[in-house]
């Protein structure tokens, strides 16, 4: 089975496939200087529960935990937490036809929108500030991915919002 | 030390007017005394670990401070329903509002914190300037009133000379304070902080200090009982700063001369007997390595959030000291009794995003693994399923470690660190772990200007493990894909997997 | 006190030969000091939590541990294997083998441990008699060597007066101890000591001591260098004990006159030193609060399961020490340097039923939460979703707590063990609870047989909380009778009740 | 809805039902002296996992642990860990038709069977020790709950089994 895996803008084409008990991984790496190697593990897995993944790789004993959420998994390794996005390819088309990336503003994080800076139809610039959410006593100022207009406005002041949740929807 | 039993007559039972990781601490000394515990919570609050922890509960209304923790005459009301006795306020909302104080003492209830005079006297910072300046401790070069006009103010900024500080008399936990580098810079400056001092603190007071370059933040901590016995329990190293909020707590100060503890501890005793203050409190000093000198800051009439490190070193237990004072008890010890025995460092594990500008990340705890072992502390206010809401301080725990030696502390930390799990949320876990491996950090002479942007950009992207990332990323979907009705390797399905390991059991 | 860094040579990375809590612990020292590890296991111990701390894991063979980590050979495999360059023993298992002490280090690698030829000397308890004798140790009267036969051993325990202990001469852990009252019991008694020594040490030699009444177990901890430097780090009384085995162990021990412990110390180093010793070692005395005289039993050439009350009281890691001793480092600290400062109690959790005849209680922990907050320290071996296996000794983890005096350190551990949270298995939680608040263990002066089977009976029962009890299962019971699809209320679910529930949310 | 929940020999018959959004438990207690009394508790319940049982219960805040077992839960409250049955009434009929509890012979901890001391068709009395079952180096003999004859041996010397499993059955 072949999955995309990216990680902060870089993808990787990843290879699983059993291995007697344990699981054979193979990808690609691509150094600093572009040199390409091929890495290859063996990696016996434990699941002591649904989030935690202990992987004996290569001897070497590693701890993750791997949390669904909304494009992929929070994935955490030693103190640093991250957003992996993993892709099958064979999937992929279909998801990219459905979705309309471009102009969606979501949230990362789950809070409260105090303020909407905007209404609909108003036309934005890219980087404009268009809601404020807040969480934790923190404001933060979510601004508009493309130049264009509002084209949708799915929150009101005052609602709670879940990560990831759409806010509002720019077309060019 | 023998301690004397506790007076049982005025601490029957204690509510703690807090939530997280302080709520639950103020209980755990309450139950190391015998006394039963009320906790209050918000309606956001029902699943928080103060309220299962604590002997009894009351609800005291919905998610916003404003309307919960903030609303005095509610906890009154659970205190006298629960047949409370006594109020503990642990640090922020109520902790040093005096009025509160007062309120509590007239229901009859005995409040675990200094008089409301001292609160009132040491909560205008203004006002604490001027009673310290009369006391003979020294202050930060500047004003010891409000300024009015903006003319005035740029004035005595001349006079002083830049860079000077623009501080709101009403503030508090390093908000409204703004430094001014440039005569051109001030008329702006001025406006902002004025409007930012309305805004959060319904006062627009504002008064001027010099800036003191590169300083350390340096605080005593004081314990003093209803007897007119005060002692000091030696310093804190507080220089860890980040938008002027304490990262990383440390005690002893490893560079400040003893002569200097010594006589920085004596001010602190005099500035907490100028306000005939009880209980535990801690005056805040700017110390110049440059020049030597110090100067008094603020006082801060409650427990800090840094107090374990003190506790670490000197063995004395703050909270039940609070109790016990609270109960009428003269200090058990005496300033020759306490010592700094090894070396305490803290460190605030907050949900937040460091890679994303630190953004807040409260969510679901999937798993938590907290450390453990020799001389780790763990002031944990989750638990794993626990859903960190939006609604307070994005601080879900503190972890502290001693040792016998500042390396060894620091060591201890970072293997801590090394085995603190929380799953599901972002966390500052492994920022604060690429600070202790800072070499500033490491040679301790570190000042408040130690996070600059250049190494807040280096510190964050710190500890990036990818390949194990994609690795364990790739494992869950394939798992996910290929076995849905059965996600989860148990350890038995694993049994048999060893022998079919390659190179495994034989 | 202040370390020189370690000598980085011989510590490369450190395989550890145990598993369970005291291989956790010493992984904690050794990434510390930034050494890797390497974990062994066998193919029941693949989801240990030992596996999940280090830094690699090795699979050593199958569950029983004659076949996994009783197999020197094996792990001495596994190290040079992965790189490794020492191996420490941790305790049980081989840590007390002479002969594996010799093969590692045949094999190259450092054993953190003492010399072979200290091990052999100690390991016959008459031999070690023998020895003692000869270094003005004073022993339990009794013979020194093994006695030949009944009719002999029936003459000496005639002329030493009954009761007398007979023990096996290759005994350990508790283990091949039987007490004789009677004259008439003698013949019976001999017969089945000398086949159960067989049996578990494959050794039937039995020698005999007066039976010393109601003793205290008290111990001393000593670190030896190899340069000839020998240190005590104080005592420990572990008169606790169900069927000789340790319960609950603390320091210091509060009957034990200041000369006796300093002539106890003395005994002590005088002891390591007449067998060269080297490293961490404990010997083991009996101590009569009537006569206030003591007896040497034995010494242990390992690290000790109650090691964690020693490092609370004077601020040193035994671990740590461990691994800069065998690393070739001279002791860096003096016995004038060494305090005992306030007092430390240990209590062993185990995965048993004190309420059925403490039976073992291996199973899956279906939820954990472990206390936390100050001077609580865990050593844990476990985690939530463990399975506890059968194979292996019962204990789960230690808690350990630290307080100022006695009264404080045995109040924290009592909310400690009321914070400890274990589904799904039986624990000695409560049964521990009980013995801390017993009024003779809050005296201090129990001795051994402390412990009585009415005093057990009494304990087993303590703490039983039936009706809510009732009410958790009967709710269990019903919101799975109800919802069989959504069990489990979310701390969302119950947001919405608050507002529904009387007197609740306002 | 009617339980009888029984915890070491004691059982009381427990009425349960939904009032606003907590649960009312009522059962009669009885005490030492033989007083009976009416309990009658509002139960203000939280799950933070699934095996953890947080109640407010009139203000007081407990905790238990249950996770089911062979026969009810497995209930800990402050360190004591208990059996808890728990029958609906309604079914005990059927259960107990089909039970027949009296010389069963199972195991209450999970372990391996080192020695059966009897044969099938052998002769026993009630006490006798029947099997020895080892699990973390200590030996624990079950004895037969009846007089009668071996009816029925489910396990062989070496077998591991697990907490409850039936070892034999003894006829009366």
């Amino acid at each position: 089975m072949k999955y995309e895996v990216t990680i902060r803008e870089t993808t990787r084409v990843v290879t699983i496939e059993p291995e007697g008990a344990c699981y054979r991984l193979t990808w690609t790496e691509t150094d600093l200087d572009g040199e390409e190697s091929v890495e290859s593990h063996l990696v016996d897995l434990l699941r002591p529960s649904p989030e935690a993944f202990h992987m004996l790789i290569d001897d070497g004993s590693w701890e993750a935990g791997c949390v669904p959420s909304a494009d992929g998994y929070l994935v955490d390794v030693v103190g640093v937490t991250t957003s992996v996005a993993v892709v099958d390819p064979r999937r992929k088309a279909l998801r990219l036809g459905a979705a309309n990336a471009g102009g969606l503003l979501s949230t990362q994080m789950p809070g409260r929108v105090v303020r909407l800076l905007v209404a609909l139809g108003d036309a934005v610039k890219k980087g404009q500030p268009l809601v404020v959410v807040e969480a934790m006593k923190m404001e933060n100022e979510l601004k508009s991915p493309i130049d264009g207009k509002v084209a949708e406005i799915c929150v009101a002041e005052g609602t709670t919002v879940e990560s990831g949740a759409r806010l509002l929807r720019v077309d060019p | 030390m023998s301690p004397p039993t506790l007076s049982p007559s005025r601490l029957k039972k204690v509510l703690v007017a807090n939530r997280g990781e302080i709520a639950v601490r103020v209980i755990r000394a309450c139950h190391e005394l015998d006394i039963p515990t009320v906790a209050v919570y918000s309606e956001a609050d029902r699943a928080a670990l103060h309220v299962r922890n604590a002997g009894e509960a009351v609800c005291i209304g919905p998610a916003p401070s404003s309307e919960s923790y903030l609303r005095g005459e509610r906890i009154i009301e659970a205190a006298l329903k629960t047949g409370a006795t006594a109020i503990h306020p642990g640090y922020g909302f109520l902790s040093e509002n005096a009025a509160f104080a007062r309120m509590v003492v007239e229901a009859g209830l005995v409040w675990i914190g200094p008089p409301a005079s001292a609160i009132e006297a040491m909560g205008s910072k203004t006002g604490a300037r001027q009673r310290m300046v009369a006391a003979g401790v020294p202050v930060v070069p500047g004003t010891t009133h409000a300024i009015d006009t903006e003319e005035e103010a740029l004035a005595i900024a001349e006079k002083i000379g830049f860079p000077v500080m623009l501080k709101a008399a009403g503030g508090g936990g390093g908000k409204g304070i703004r430094r001014v580098d440039l005569r051109g810079e001030f008329a702006s400056a001025w406006r902002s902080t004025k409007s930012e001092a309305l805004r959060s603190f319904k006062n627009d007071a504002v008064y001027l200090e010099k800036f003191v370059a590169n300083p350390k933040h340096v605080e005593i901590q004081v314990l003093a009982d209803q007897h007119g016995t005060c002692v000091h329990l030696f310093e804190r190293d507080c220089s860890v700063q980040r938008r002027n909020q304490k990262v990383v707590e440390e005690t002893p100060c490893v560079v400040l001369p003893a002569a200097t503890r010594q006589a920085m501890a004596r001010v602190a005793v005099q500035a907490a007997a100028a306000v005939d203050y009880v209980g535990a409190g801690t005056i805040e000093f700017l110390y110049s390595q440059a020049s030597g000198e110090f100067y008094f800051l603020e006082m801060n009439t409650r427990l800090q959030v840094e107090h374990p490190v003190t506790e670490m070193v000197t063995g004395v237990d703050l909270v039940r000291a609070q109790l016990r004072i609270a109960a009428g008890e003269p200090l058990w010890f005496t300033q020759e009794d306490l010592r700094q025995s090894g070396h305490a460092i803290e460190v605030r594990i907050y949900a937040e995003d460091p890679s994303n500008n630190f953004a807040p990340a409260p969510g679901r705890i999937g798993g938590l693994r907290e450390p453990g072992g020799p001389w780790v502390r763990v002031d944990s206010g989750v638990y794993a399923g626990y859903e960190v809401p939006i609604h307070y301080d994005p601080m879900v725990a503190k972890l502290i470690c001693w040792g016998s030696d500042r390396e060894e502390a620091t060591t201890r930390l970072l293997r801590a660190l090394r085995e603190y799990r929380v799953r599901g949320i972002h966390t500052s876990v492994a920022f604060l772990s690429a600070i202790l491996r800072d070499p500033e950090f490491r040679r301790g002479d570190y000042s408040t200007g130690f996070l600059t942007p250049e190494r807040l950009a280096h510190l964050t992207q710190a500890g990036r493990n990818d390949r194990i990332a994609t690795i364990a990323a790739t494992l869950a979907r394939f798992e996910g894909d290929t076995r849905p009705a059965r996600a989860v390797t148990t350890p038995d399905a694993s049994a048999w997997k060893l022998a079919a390991r390659p190179g495994g059991a034989r």
